[in-house]
């Protein structure tokens, strides 16, 4: 398989994650989207890792890696949306705009 | 051109053989369920000192069969305000992670549908992967109890997947391989894993009593307070794949890891020459396993979810996560032999037992005195 | 086996410092008391090591020796090291101090027994011993400057020690403040020192006075009066001498151990320590003589119509002091130590039996005393041979050392400075008697007060009875025969002016004449006190009534602190008005201009920050568009590095 | 022929992935959402699984399905979703971002067919045992720094969500216990 059709794939995906986070309001849907452009730059990885085929597996360690700053996001992210509900009952991130200048 | 068997062509024989296995196997769980409730019904009476079922067929025999046509039969029965698309696709999601775990259960050297290298870390990902039907079930069904219990059953299973891998984990340590069929070729002799380590063994069985939601772990469905948790507004032939298929496929995949890591799986005498006896070995240690598993049902009440959360948090996944430290450790300072881990691992099962009762007791106390000082405190504030 | 007691000589002010630092932190929570026995033991060590160096540089011979700890600051050719200079004069000091501080940290633990601040007052009375030892010890003048600050701040901190009462904190803000102006000639006397020579070590310092003198006279006598300036602040002369008797409001061990016996004679000390600068001086030589003759008068004057016992000894320290600088200024700095070693023993002793007596009486007035005589005998004894040693009565220790300084005026052609010293002489045994006898003698004027009247507990007597030892001895032990005694062998290799000289054999027909005559003055002096107010013939009463307008005068302490507070202070007022007036209009409004404009342009960017996470997000993209796009241009060629 | 079924099934994958991608950022309601990211997630596990990773399909699944789909569930069940009308699900910023979006993708997009030479060669009886030993010899120690951080983010998440404790006790049993006024 061409490594450039994977490439394209993990990009496309990324960039609907960015558009995600970008467009959505909710903060939940919000971090699906981050999670979708982590899970993009795992399939670069992989792909890339295997360019040469045998040349270890470092490309897909960054990806263990990636799944464990994943979980512990989705964790604190988690978290985070669940105390700001509490403190203001909502889950739109742009009506929690406390910090406006 | 490439020829695969039968002449046809091989993408052709791909898809053919996809079916057939699909057919077999679903044929495989439909039966061994329908013959597992059966025996579930038979052996609890015999446990209460019942009778059973005895009008359908001799024995009985047939009355699981009518019970699973009577569901076939029956009208797709909807309550108002459901998420009509999630309330269909949870049975499914529970039902395909419990179907495609079979492809990897070695049951015979002539009969495994794949022998992948990383068998077992396929079958905790399956197994993980049915909380997803049951939270999407119970949160579809539009109504509190099953609600409540869907949100119950993730909490559960999410729990007891750690200890479980954990002890899986161990049991890899020793075997050394993820492969079903390698872990299974290591154990030739009557000496299986079961003698070396019999903590872990205990500890998933525990875990798996609790993954499968079985007695005493069966909060998610727990009659006297959730009504029937995520299955309340499921009836017919959903219900019927929900509960009977999938918990019984689970049932059968569970002990089949177990069979596999700790019996042996499908070794015995005979098997060496004659391959294709290996399913008996395998199907009598699966179906002793069973036993036991229905054994507990009958003899245990039903925990309380903080119990339940508090025994794998601050019980079971600390001793798993002791037993493979200690198990890991023992196999780099003797690498030759496995005697040191097996006394290890049954002294720690026997100080497990022991302290179990002990530490029970005290943690009973502890949560007692809190309580009298509340309500202490309470009068005094009142 | 030999120890090299030089060596630790570190030691002796850095257990004191430790001392203060347990108690200061374990103090208040675990020791209570118990920080009064651990500051005396601390400095029960202190003093026997202190003495132990003393002998160790008698034994040497006087050899000077700097014992480094560690450089302190090194720039460039700038090199200050925290060293202590070990040398005769330095060693007698640390004897001195040491030694009398370890007998007032004892009396101490009796006086202060019942109040509720005793773990500060043993935090900061030895951390005063361990400023003042670095004061002394101090081998350059930028060290000698911490402990002079050192001292300065502990005595602010002890004066006002009893800060809830008004007067206390009072005196103690008036005596930092007077200090700051002797501090700033300090400062300016040790800039000026380093302009000049390029260093601030003692020793490299006085090896280049001589040169020096020679083409820039003026500097020397500049950097003379500067630090002279410092010394006036700390030991209360002319014209800053009015802090330390409102300094009496402290705890009366902290009046006798740093308002008489030790941080106030820190300036004489400087001036002693700096004797190869002032020799070179010229006529600041002549100033420091006559602002020590005249404050010698003045306070003297004051003296005889006190009726706070504090405050009478107050005036007398500062008379005292006046003394020692005279003695300076004559060209007799050896004399001035004398004075200084002799007037440490008795002046405590002193301020330790008024303490005593207040501790017994709770009472400062001697008009309301009288007749304690019977019940406190020690405390009377002690007291009246002290009494005696500052009337120089011979043979008690303040005759050898006063002698020697008014002699030393005679002789160096100040026969006007020589008068002065003999009057105030007179006045001084005419005070010290009336002092005596209104306190011990006569009847007891305040029945309750004389009731509850009690002897002192042995803790506080036994410190009395070797300071009186101390002040009948010391003088015979150090100054005899006059003008070439121990001390002045000891000292002349140090703080005589011409060093290395063998001194000129003494006169002694001059000085017995002498001698005989200030006997005669401080005879007359103790025989119209005794007249005046134990045969009541002239009755005092009627002296202060004919005196009329003088007796106002020395009553109001010559008006001093009103002129203070009205013409000077007033000035400063509206100097200070004005420069406030500029700071908060023109400085300040620079700087609030700038914040306007801060501002103005924040609240216009404030905008941009709509609290919205979806912006920053957006933000964030558009950065990373940004990046592809540069990345992409020198990637592709297009752009150029 | 192999390698038009591989194609076949990229091409499936490839289009389950950017139409469910597509489908988490437009869906309306949040659990559908939720419910297309963990099919995303299962059609990467597929992917790995083209190029030969099958145990970084299997911890995808593990992981992403398991366990990080199950948290966003129940965040959005303790969040109770409004119903509004489907424009309002979106931000203000919306037009700008989108555009931004698909100016930021085409660049890289257009890079990424620059590897159009490149082949992806999958290794020889699977990536479990290369995988393993990467981790545990040669990142051995980020490994570890990984676990401190998984338990720091477990703490972190417990002190955020952990609400104060009621000082008020629980009021069923006492009211029976106390008597009637």
């Amino acid at each position: 398989m061409p490594l450039a059709a994977f490439i394209a794939v993990s990009a496309a995906l990324f960039f609907i994650g960015v558009a995600g986070v970008l467009v959505r309001r909710n903060a939940v849907v919000i971090l699906m989207s981050v999670e979708l452009m982590l899970n993009a730059t795992n399939l670069a990885f992989v792909a890339f890792s295997r360019r040469l085929g045998v040349a270890g597996e470092r490309g897909s360690v960054f990806v263990v890696f990636i799944f464990v700053v994943a979980a512990a996001e989705v964790a604190v992210g988690l978290a985070i949306i669940l105390a700001a509900y509490r403190n203001r009952p909502t889950v739109d991130v742009d009506q929690l705009d406390e910090m406006k200048g | 051109m490439p020829v695969g068997p039968f002449g046809l062509d091989p993408l052709l024989w791909a898809i053919v053989r996809l079916l057939i296995a699909v057919v077999l196997v679903v044929a495989l769980i439909l039966n061994s369920s329908l013959l597992l409730i059966y025996l579930e019904r038979k052996i609890q009476a015999v446990m209460q000192d019942r009778i059973g079922p005895y009008h359908t067929g001799p024995f009985g025999l047939l009355q699981t069969f009518a019970d699973a046509l009577k569901l076939i039969a029956k009208e797709d029965v909807r309550a108002g305000h459901t998420d009509v698309a999630f309330f269909i696709a949870a049975p499914a999601l529970v039902f395909t992670p419990m179907l495609a775990s079979y492809v990897v259960l070695p049951f015979a050297p002539p009969l495994v549908g794949a022998d992948l290298n990383i068998g077992l870390l396929y079958l905790a990902t399956l197994g993980s992967m049915g909380v997803l039907g049951i939270v999407i079930a119970g949160w579809a069904s539009n109504n509190k109890y099953a609600l409540v219990g869907g949100l119950r059953s993730a909490g559960q299973l999410i729990s007891y997947e750690v200890p479980g891998i954990l002890s899986l984990v161990t049991a890899v340590l020793v075997v050394g391989s993820l492969s079903m069929v390698k872990i299974t070729e290591t154990q030739t002799g009557p000496l299986v894993n079961l003698f070396v380590l019999p903590l872990a063994f205990a500890t998933y069985l525990v875990s798996s009593l609790a993954e499968t939601n079985r007695t005493p772990f069966d909060l998610p469905e727990a009659e006297s307070e959730l009504v029937a948790g995520y299955l309340t507004e499921y009836s017919g032939m959903r219900w019927g794949t929900m509960l009977a298929l999938t918990e019984y496929g689970n049932v059968v995949v569970v002990c089949s890891i177990m069979t596999t890591l700790w019996l042996g799986g499908w070794n015995g005498p005979g098997v060496a020459a004659l391959p294709i006896l290996g399913v008996v070995w395998f199907t009598l240690k699966v179906y002793a396993l069973i036993l036991v598993f229905m054994w507990v049902r009958a003899t245990l009440p039903r925990l309380r979810i903080d119990q339940l959360m508090s025994f794998c948090w601050k019980i079971l996944i600390p001793t798993t996560l002791l037993n493979l430290a200690v198990t890991a450790v023992l196999l780099i300072a003797f690498p030759s032999t496995l005697v040191p881990v097996a006394i290890a691992n049954w002294i720690l099962l026997v100080a497990f037992i022991v302290l179990l009762p002990v530490v029970q007791q005290r943690r009973l106390r502890q949560l007692r005195k809190t309580l009298r000082a509340r309500t202490a405190a309470a009068g005094v504030a009142s | 086996m030999s120890v090299d007691v030089v060596g630790l000589v570190w030691l002796v002010p850095g257990i004191p410092l430790a001392a203060a630092i347990v108690n200061g932190l374990f103090g208040r929570r675990w020791l209570h008391r118990t920080t009064g026995v651990i500051a005396s033991v601390a400095l029960g060590l202190s003093a026997a090591l202190g003495l132990a160096i003393f002998f160790a540089v008698l034994a040497s011979g006087g050899q000077p020796r700097v014992v480094t700890l560690y450089e302190w600051i090194g720039v460039g050719d700038f090199r200050v090291d925290t060293a202590a200079l070990v040398d005769p004069l330095s060693a007698t000091m640390v004897a001195v101090v040491a030694g009398i501080s370890f007998l007032i940290h004892i009396f101490s633990i009796g006086y202060m027994e019942h109040d509720r601040g005793i773990h500060r007052f043993f935090t900061w009375l030895p951390l005063f011993v361990f400023f003042m030892l670095t004061l002394v010890l101090a081998d350059n003048y930028l060290l000698m400057f911490v402990g002079w600050e050192g001292v300065g701040l502990c005595s602010y901190l002890l004066i006002g020690f009893w800060f809830e009462k008004p007067a206390p904190y009072t005196a103690a803000n008036k005596a930092f403040w007077m200090n700051r102006i002797g501090d700033w000639g300090f400062t300016i006397g040790t800039i000026l020192t380093f302009l000049t020579f390029g260093s601030l070590n003692f020793h490299e310092v006085f090896d280049k006075v001589a040169g020096v003198a020679q083409t820039q006279p003026l500097t020397i006598t500049f950097i003379a009066l500067a630090f002279f300036l410092g010394a006036t602040g700390k030991s209360a002369q002319l014209p800053l001498y009015s802090w330390l008797p409102d300094a009496m409001e402290g705890p009366t061990p902290v009046s006798a151990l740093i308002h008489a016996a030790t941080m106030v004679t820190a300036g004489v000390y400087l001036v002693a320590r700096s004797t190869p600068i002032f020799a070179d001086a010229g006529s600041a030589l002549v100033v420091v003589g006559i602002v020590g003759a005249v404050t010698a008068l003045f306070a003297a004057t004051i003296a005889l119509v006190q009726v706070d016992i504090k405050r009478v000894l107050a005036y007398s320290t500062v008379s005292q002091l006046g003394y020692m600088f005279l003695a300076c200024g004559v060209g007799a700095p050896i004399a001035a130590i004398f004075h200084l070693a002799t007037h440490a023993f008795f002046k405590a002793l002193l301020f330790l039996g008024s303490g005593s007596v207040i501790h017994a009486t709770e009472e400062q007035d001697m008009r309301r005393m009288g007749g304690l005589r019977r019940k406190m005998p020690i405390t009377y004894w002690t007291f009246l041979l002290a009494g005696g040693a500052l009337a120089a009565i011979p043979p008690l220790a303040g005759f050898w050392s006063k002698d020697e300084i008014v002699g030393a005026a005679f002789t160096s052609g100040h026969q006007i400075l020589w008068s002065v010293g003999i009057g105030t002489g007179l006045l001084t045994a005419f005070y010290t008697t009336r002092m005596i006898y209104l306190t011990f003698h006569g009847e007891p004027r305040d029945h309750h007060l004389y009731d509850h009247a009690h002897e002192s507990p042995p803790v506080m007597t036994v410190p009395l009875m070797l300071l009186a030892a101390g002040a009948v001895l010391a003088g015979l032990v150090l100054g005899f025969p006059p003008d070439a005694g121990f001390i002045h062998r000891f000292l002349a290799g140090v703080v005589s002016a011409e060093a290395g000289q063998q001194p000129e054999a003494p006169n002694y027909v001059l000085i017995a004449v002498l001698a005989a005559v200030a006997v005669v003055a401080a005879l007359i002096g103790i025989g119209i006190g005794y007249a005046m107010y134990a045969r009541r013939r002239p009755d005092p009463a009627a002296v202060s009534r004919a005196a009329g307008p003088i007796y106002t005068l020395l009553v109001n302490k010559y008006f001093v602190d009103e002129l203070y507070d009205h013409r000077i202070i007033d000035g400063g007022r509206a100097l200070f008005g004005a420069a406030w007036a500029f700071d908060a209009h023109i400085i300040d409004g620079i700087v609030d201009r700038l914040a306007w404009l801060t501002a103005l342009i924040g609240s216009g960017l404030r905008r941009v920050q709509t609290g919205v996470v979806g912006n920053y997000a957006l933000s964030i993209a558009a950065g990373l568009l940004v990046l592809i796009v540069v990345y992409g241009g020198y990637a592709t060629g297009m752009l150029h590095r | 022929m192999l390698d038009f079924l591989g194609l076949v099934v990229f091409a499936i994958f490839t289009i389950m992935i950017v139409g469910a991608g597509l489908g988490v950022v437009l869906a309306n309601r949040v659990t559908t959402s939720a419910l297309l990211m963990a099919f995303t997630f299962l059609n990467m596990a597929g992917m790995f699984v083209l190029l030969g990773a099958e145990t970084i399909a299997a911890f995808q699944v593990l992981i992403y399905v398991g366990a990080i789909t199950v948290l966003i569930l129940y965040g959005v069940m303790f969040t109770p979703q409004t119903p509004r009308a489907y424009g309002l699900f979106f931000q203000k910023q919306t037009p700008w971002g989108a555009v931004l979006a698909a100016l930021a993708a085409l660049p890289v997009i257009v890079v990424a067919f620059s590897f159009h030479d490149a082949k992806t060669v999958a290794p020889p009886g699977g990536d479990l045992n290369a995988l393993a030993i990467a981790v545990f010899n040669s990142f051995a120690f980020p490994f570890e720094v990984a676990s401190v951080l998984l338990l720091a983010a477990m703490v972190g998440a417990i002190v955020l969500v952990k609400r104060e404790s009621p000082a008020a006790p629980p009021a069923a049993p006492l009211r029976r216990s106390e008597p009637p006024r």
